[in-house]
């Protein structure tokens, strides 16, 4: 099923601005996405093991840590930054992550009010 | 567990039985006439196999008006249940399976599957697309939603229906409460058709990005394939959170979790909580593209451009952003305390804004027209005081502390029967008129179809409107019986009559459609009523493959442009030799493979987990092979195209 | 721009990364990542669940009681690692090297499996501790929420055993490339997913 | 097509004789509960409520004559043309007075909304002593106990007038709400919850109060009368049980909770401790 229209050249396919850009010769963006991985991870699980900083510190900056592995993964690994027309990807996703954020702290802010006063 | 169900299998009681036997006699008609006429063969290669995005428009419209009447059928049963105090006519327990399987059908299984028909009828059209992005997955879509639909009714003659209203609210819905299967129903069949639909958003969006005609920028697209576009941002956004909820409450009635149980620590409010986050956006999901069909209809009846075009478009993102944070006002009494309550209320009356503006420019597009009071345009009219009656009652129902006062009273089903159906049906139905001949060649009859306009909505409020006033007056809603003596009664049969007479009404449609059939004027020209986007530019019913030359575009309202704009010229081009059309091959593989769930999760229904696994791994055996698959597509050749255009007497 | 038709009728766009080539590729790919867009919802929720019932443990054991850090912490290095060889199985997709590609991708496919396995034994360790699903709230927010991600792994699984033959079958072309491209999407974001596991379940389950 | 008008205008017809009807067939006003607020609570919801209603009647005016203007003024007819213009595309200025009206009168709704939102958490006179009464709604029955006069009734209460009423809400079954309109808005009552609300009578009365929220084959029965009696004849009322009425059993007590069904009005002159179990869903672990 592939194309429904005549070739049409002239919609969507923007070109990326580099098309040589994946034909290097060593995997330079893996390696290092898979080293910051490895250093944020440890990081985090220091942070926990050590316990030197207040529990509120601690899971904030294990939840900003994660982020930025997160980040880690949608940039090197994913070429979520590639484009081969508009970033409609890159939108949708932040959409999303805009509906999960909203989800997750509005849900944690309702039942937590409800706790504190009813229970 | 097996035993005791086995017990319940089939659901007892005489009207249950008038039910049964008339599904089997309906079962058995359609089988006859089928193999009497020899039409097996066509229906599956001509429909149950098909990818071709307008046909698949054409059967959601068809289920989705099955689904219409057995749902206003429910409503029939429960106004005539309510017609007169300590009534006997239904008890308790079918009343509240009643009202379950009412909400439900009419939201899931007949407001939704018609917006998503008459999308996929028009949208493709109106961007000058040969069909949606991923045909194959629209029809896997199609199918989810239709077994998800069938099992979901199934409950009625098999194990009995849900009986939890269409929130599902645990604990009532929980296994403690509600051991029978009638919950596992609306589970798994909801869960089939969710997937369905998740799929559907992801098919449109993508096909709005990438697949318009040369030439159509974002905004030059039509208002509907706007609304389309946003709603399936709603419903890529929305549904994931109704898997969610539907599957934990599943986990907790079939594996014994705890999410929502009253006991080991569960709490039922985070259902309510997922329920609504869904919940909320879901209302939105049906109005936008009804908003979409009203911008079409008033603009073409009007002979305008819309007013405000981008006014119309920076509306609806703003309802999608805020539809996403308004979801507690549906448990305003929960106790979530006075923080949570007045930012939610807040954020809910913003919502009044962006759709007033949507409603003001609806109006001045009628400012310096020239207004055809057609059908489709009457009901597009009448969605306007409707739906704004339906807006203000929701902006009173935000406001928190009031909201006290409302809330599961009738005050709030009126609002909503004002919202669903002076918004969303009405809409539908404007649709309906308006595409009618663009989906089968002909129109539908003015005359009767004012009969059908004019019957329906006066006996709409005549149901409705009493309901805010019963509300106030203290009527809640689930209620199966009242006593006399507390001054409902007389709004209560009045609403009762109103209710038949939407029945009337909808007999109009239903006579219309079959007296069209034979006699209804033909529609030759492809544009039946002077209108203004691409799907008028091809012929009524559309081919198979659109267009023959898909459309360049130099603007808005690209029809209008090409017959009577300035671009005129532009559109004059010199008939280019036709070439060779890629189309996507049918498959018998969706309805399939869509089946084998159907059988898999009726199996989980009644736990027989061999039935459920095995027809899981049926599913995923028709994955792998589509997975494998290459030959997926053919070409139509340049004669064909030809025998088409010349048939339609384009050549 | 240079289009051609290919072996299988599709236009093909020699100028953009093999998997973009075809107009359906390009389209598959924006629907997968859309797609992952709703998976991010869908997780958002069942961590929404898990954040609100992680104290609920009504007598039963606690996470602090429960996980174990080597455990965890050798389930992350898999998928990490298994994150890090499916980007070079692509990498090596891009330059047109089927061998080490599928080398890779076998890798990859390994060290998922290990990763399964261990969460596998991971369960079957609590629930042998009477740690079940039906323990308390915690611990089915718990299970629902791994095991859903669990899942994700394994269908991942199955789905790159099926491109492995397909790759096998086929070598490198406009459509096992964008095949493999979206498997190696989904791979990504299942990895993102676990280190938020790993973080709000695991290491917060520590602390507090 | 000028045919139009005449159904336009018996609509018009069909509506106005609808309202009129509605008004009249609902007879005594005093019947519209929500409406006759009969306590400080139910007041200012009263209030609220109708402001609200006067600012959509305002709003819904204006879309309705506009609409009606449009309709009747550019309906096709001889010498619609003159007016026609099908290229016009909009009006920034006008854009703008749709959105900052509607601005202003959501805002207009909002400070009173936030202001009674929070004011509704407190007792609503703060010069007597606040009464507390247990409400638990079990399936299919209201459950009272008045903790400070330990005395206990199903499905009817008693009530002081002038004193704000405490309710903690519970339910020993699916979720409930519990609503006596002319005292004021209904708040839920959950499992493993105890919810607050305020309420008081600022006159003598019987009201109606009933469960609002759907919880099962019995729900439609959960009704029942509120009396509302100065404080001596309250007092009187307490006195009469302690004398009249026999104590609760714990036997009792655990048919009223777990018989799935309905009951007849029942009085008690004292109850067990754990009359109403202790919910064990402790929502938090102890730790
Ligand atoms: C199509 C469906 C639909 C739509 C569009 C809406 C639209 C709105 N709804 Fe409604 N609603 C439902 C369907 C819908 N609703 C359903 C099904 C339920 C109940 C579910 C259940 O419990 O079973 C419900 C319940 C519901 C509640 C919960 C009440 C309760 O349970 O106690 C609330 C509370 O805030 C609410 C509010 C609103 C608001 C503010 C809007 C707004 O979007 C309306 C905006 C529109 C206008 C306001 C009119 C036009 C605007 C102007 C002319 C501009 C000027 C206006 C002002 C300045 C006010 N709705
Ligand atoms: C789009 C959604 C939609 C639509 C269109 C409707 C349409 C109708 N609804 Fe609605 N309703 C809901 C959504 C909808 N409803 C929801 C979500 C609930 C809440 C459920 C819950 O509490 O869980 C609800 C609840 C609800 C109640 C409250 C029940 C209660 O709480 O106790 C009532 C009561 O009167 C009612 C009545 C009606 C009626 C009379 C219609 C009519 O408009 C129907 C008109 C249609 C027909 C009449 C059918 C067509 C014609 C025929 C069947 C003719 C006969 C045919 C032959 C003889 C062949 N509905
Ligand atoms: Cu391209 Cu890695
Ligand atoms: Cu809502």
């Amino acid at each position: 099923m592939t194309t429904h229209s005549d070739v049409n050249p002239s919609h969507g396919a923007t070109l990326p601005s580099d098309p040589k850009a994946h034909h290097e010769t060593f995997p330079w963006k893996h390696i290092l996405g898979f080293v910051l991985s490895l250093v944020l991870t440890f990081a985090a699980l220091g942070l926990v093991l050590s316990a030197a900083l207040p529990l509120t510190a601690v899971i904030v900056s294990i939840v900003v840590l994660a982020v930025l592995q997160l980040l880690v993964q949608l940039l090197l690994f994913m070429h979520l930054t590639e484009r081969h027309g508009p970033a409609t990807h890159v939108l949708t996703l932040v959409f999303g992550f805009f509906v999960a954020f909203t989800i997750v702290a509005g849900s944690a802010w309702i039942m937590f009010t409800f706790h504190a006063t009813v229970a | 567990m097996l035993p005791h169900y086995f017990n319940h299998l089939f659901v007892t009681g005489t009207d249950i039985y008038i039910a049964d036997v008339l599904i089997i006699l309906t079962s058995l008609g359609i089988v006859g006439v089928l193999t009497y006429f020899k039409k097996w063969k066509w229906l599956w290669r001509e429909w149950l196999t098909t990818v071709d995005h307008k046909k698949i428009g054409i059967m959601y419209i068809i289920a989705a008006t099955a689904m219409f009447f057995r749902g206003g059928m429910d409503g029939l049963m429960m106004r005539t249940q309510l017609a007169v105090p300590n009534n006997h006519f239904l008890g308790a327990e079918h009343y509240d399976q009643v009202f379950t399987t009412h909400g439900t059908i009419m939201i899931l299984f007949m407001a939704m599957p018609y917006l998503i028909g008459l999308i996929n009828v028009a949208m493709p059209l109106q961007i000058g697309a040969r069909d949606v992005a991923f045909p194959y997955l629209n029809a896997i879509s199609f199918w989810t939603f239709f077994f998800g639909a069938m099992l979901f009714n199934l409950s009625f003659v098999i194990g009995g229906s849900p009986d939890a209203g269409w929130t599902s609210y645990a604990p009532l819905a929980g296994p403690t409460f509600d051991p029978g299967p009638g919950e596992n129903y609306y589970l798994f069949g909801l869960n089939l058709a969710g997937i369905g639909t998740l799929a559907s958003g992801i098919n449109f969006l993508v096909t709005i990005i990438k697949m318009r005609a040369p030439g159509m920028k974002l905004m030059d697209m039509p208002m509907f394939t706007w609304s389309t576009l946003i709603t399936s941002i709603l419903i890529i956004f929305a549904f994931p959170v109704l898997t969610v909820a539907l599957s934990l409450l599943t986990f907790d009635r079939l594996f014994g979790s705890h999410i929502f149980s009253m006991t080991h620590g569960g709490m039922p409010m985070m259902w309510v909580n997922l329920f609504w986050i869904w919940g909320h956006p879901e209302v939105y999901i049906v109005i936008l593209p009804a908003f979409g069909i009203l911008s079409e209809v008033i603009s073409t009846f009007s002979g305008k451009k819309l007013f405000g075009y981008s006014a119309m478009v920076g509306s609806m993102v703003a309802i999608a952003f805020l539809s996403f944070t308004v979801w507690v006002h549906h448990f305003f009494t929960m106790g979530a305390g006075p923080a949570v309550n007045s930012f939610f209320g807040v954020s809910t009356m913003l919502i009044a804004i962006p759709t007033g503006v949507k409603v003001f420019n609806w109006i001045f597009t009628m400012y310096r027209g020239k207004i055809r009071f057609t059908t489709a345009m009457l009901w597009a009219l009448a969605f306007i005081p409707t739906f704004v009656v339906g807006g203000m009652t929701g902006v009173m129902l935000a406001v928190a502390p009031a909201d006290y006062q409302y809330h599961n009273s009738y005050f709030l089903i009126a609002h909503f029967h004002y919202t669903l159906i002076g918004g969303t049906v009405f809409g539908v139905f404007a649709g309906l008129y308006y595409w009618w001949p663009k989906m089968f060649g002909f129109k539908l009859n003015e005359r009767l179809g004012r009969w059908n306009f004019w019957t329906f909505i006066i006996s709409f409020n005549v149901t409705f409107l009493p309901m805010f006033l019963l509300g106030l007056m203290g009527m809640t809603r689930r209620m199966y019986t009242y006593p006399p003596g507390l001054g409902w009664s007389h709004l209560n049969m009045i609403e009762t009559v109103g209710a038949f007479g939407q029945a009337i009404g909808m007999m109009f449609l239903a006579v219309n459609i079959v007296w069209s059939i034979k006699y209804g004027e033909r529609d030759v020209t492809g544009d039946a009523w002077d209108g203004r986007a691409l799907e008028w530019s091809t012929t009524s019913p559309a081919p198979e493959y659109n267009f023959a030359h898909v459309p360049v575009v130099y603007g808005r309202d690209a029809f209008w442009d090409m017959k009577y704009g300035k671009n005129r010229e532009k559109y004059q081009v010199k008939a280019k030799p036709y070439r060779p059309i890629h189309m996507p091959n049918n498959s018998g593989r969706p309805f399939l493979m869509s089946l084998a769930f159907f059988i898999s999760f009726w199996g989980f229904v009644f736990k027989w987990y061999l039935v459920g696994g095995l027809g899981l791994a049926a599913v995923f055996v028709f994955m792998y092979l589509r997975s494998f698959e290459y030959d997926t597509d053919h070409y139509i050749s340049v004669e064909e195209i030809e025998h088409t255009e010349a048939a339609a007497g384009r050549l | 721009m240079a289009y051609q038709l290919d072996a299988h009728h599709a236009p093909v766009d020699s100028s953009v990364p093999l998997e973009y080539a075809t107009e359906d590729g390009s389209l598959k790919i924006l629907g997968f990542w859309i797609f992952l867009a709703a998976d991010v919802v869908l997780f958002s929720c069942l961590f929404a669940t898990y954040i609100v019932l992680q104290h609920n443990t009504y007598g039963g054991p606690t996470a602090q009681q429960l996980f174990d850090v080597p455990g965890f912490v050798t389930e992350t290095l898999l998928l990490l690692t298994s994150s890090f060889t499916c980007g070079l199985a692509i990498f090596e997709m891009h330059r047109n090297r089927l061998q080490p590609m599928i080398g890779w991708w076998i890798v990859t496919i390994l060290l998922g499996m290990g990763f399964v396995g261990m969460e596998i034994s991971e369960f079957a360790k609590y629930v042998g501790e009477g740690a079940n699903i039906t323990r308390s709230a915690f611990l089915s927010a718990f299970f629902i929420l791994v095991g859903t991600h669990g899942t994700h792994v394994t269908i991942g699984i199955f789905w790159m055993l099926g491109l492995l033959v397909q790759l096998l079958r086929y070598g490198i072309t406009a459509i096992t490339a964008r095949k493999a491209f979206v498997a190696s999407l989904y791979w990504h974001f299942l990895d993102a997913v676990w280190i938020f596991i790993f973080t709000v379940v695991y290491l917060t389950g520590k602390v507090s | 097509m000028s045919r139009m008008l005449s159904p336009k205008k018996r609509r018009g017809l069909a509506f106005a004789a609808l309202s009129a009807s509605v008004l009249l067939l609902s007879g005594c006003g005093s019947q519209i509960a929500v409406l006759h607020p009969e306590g400080p609570v139910a007041r200012q919801e009263y209030n609220l409520i109708i402001w609200s209603f006067i600012l959509m009647a305002f709003v819904g005016l204006a879309v309705f004559i506009l609409f009606a203007y449009m309709l009747i003024k550019y309906r096709a007819r001889p010498g619609v043309e003159k007016y026609y213009d099908p290229n016009l595309e909009g009006n920034r200025k006008l854009e703008v007075v749709w959105t900052v009206i509607p601005l202003l009168i959501v805002i207009a709704l909002a400070i009173p909304t936030v202001k009674t939102t929070y004011a509704l958490t407190q007792p609503p006179v703060q010069a007597h002593d606040p009464m507390e009464i247990d409400v638990t709604s079990a399936a299919w029955k209201w459950i009272f106990q008045y903790p400070g006069q330990h005395i206990e009734t199903v499905n009817y209460l008693v009530i002081p007038t002038g004193v704000p009423v405490k309710f903690i809400l519970t339910s020993v079954g699916p979720m409930n709400t519990f609503w006596i309109p002319e005292l004021g808005g209904m708040e839920f009552t959950m499992p493993g919850a105890n919810l607050g609300l305020w309420l008081e009578a600022s006159k003598s009365g019987v009201y109606l109060g009933r469960g609002a929220n759907f919880s099962g084959k019995g729900f439609a029965h959960m009704q029942f009368n509120v009396y509302a009696k100065p404080q001596a004849e309250f007092n009187q009322w307490v006195a009469q049980v302690k004398a009249q009425d026999p104590p609760l059993t714990m036997a009792q007590a655990n048919q009223l909770v777990n018989h799935h069904g309905l009951s007849p009005i029942l009085t008690f002159s004292s109850y067990p401790a754990g009359a109403v179990p202790q919910n064990q869903n402790t929502l938090m672990s102890g730790m």
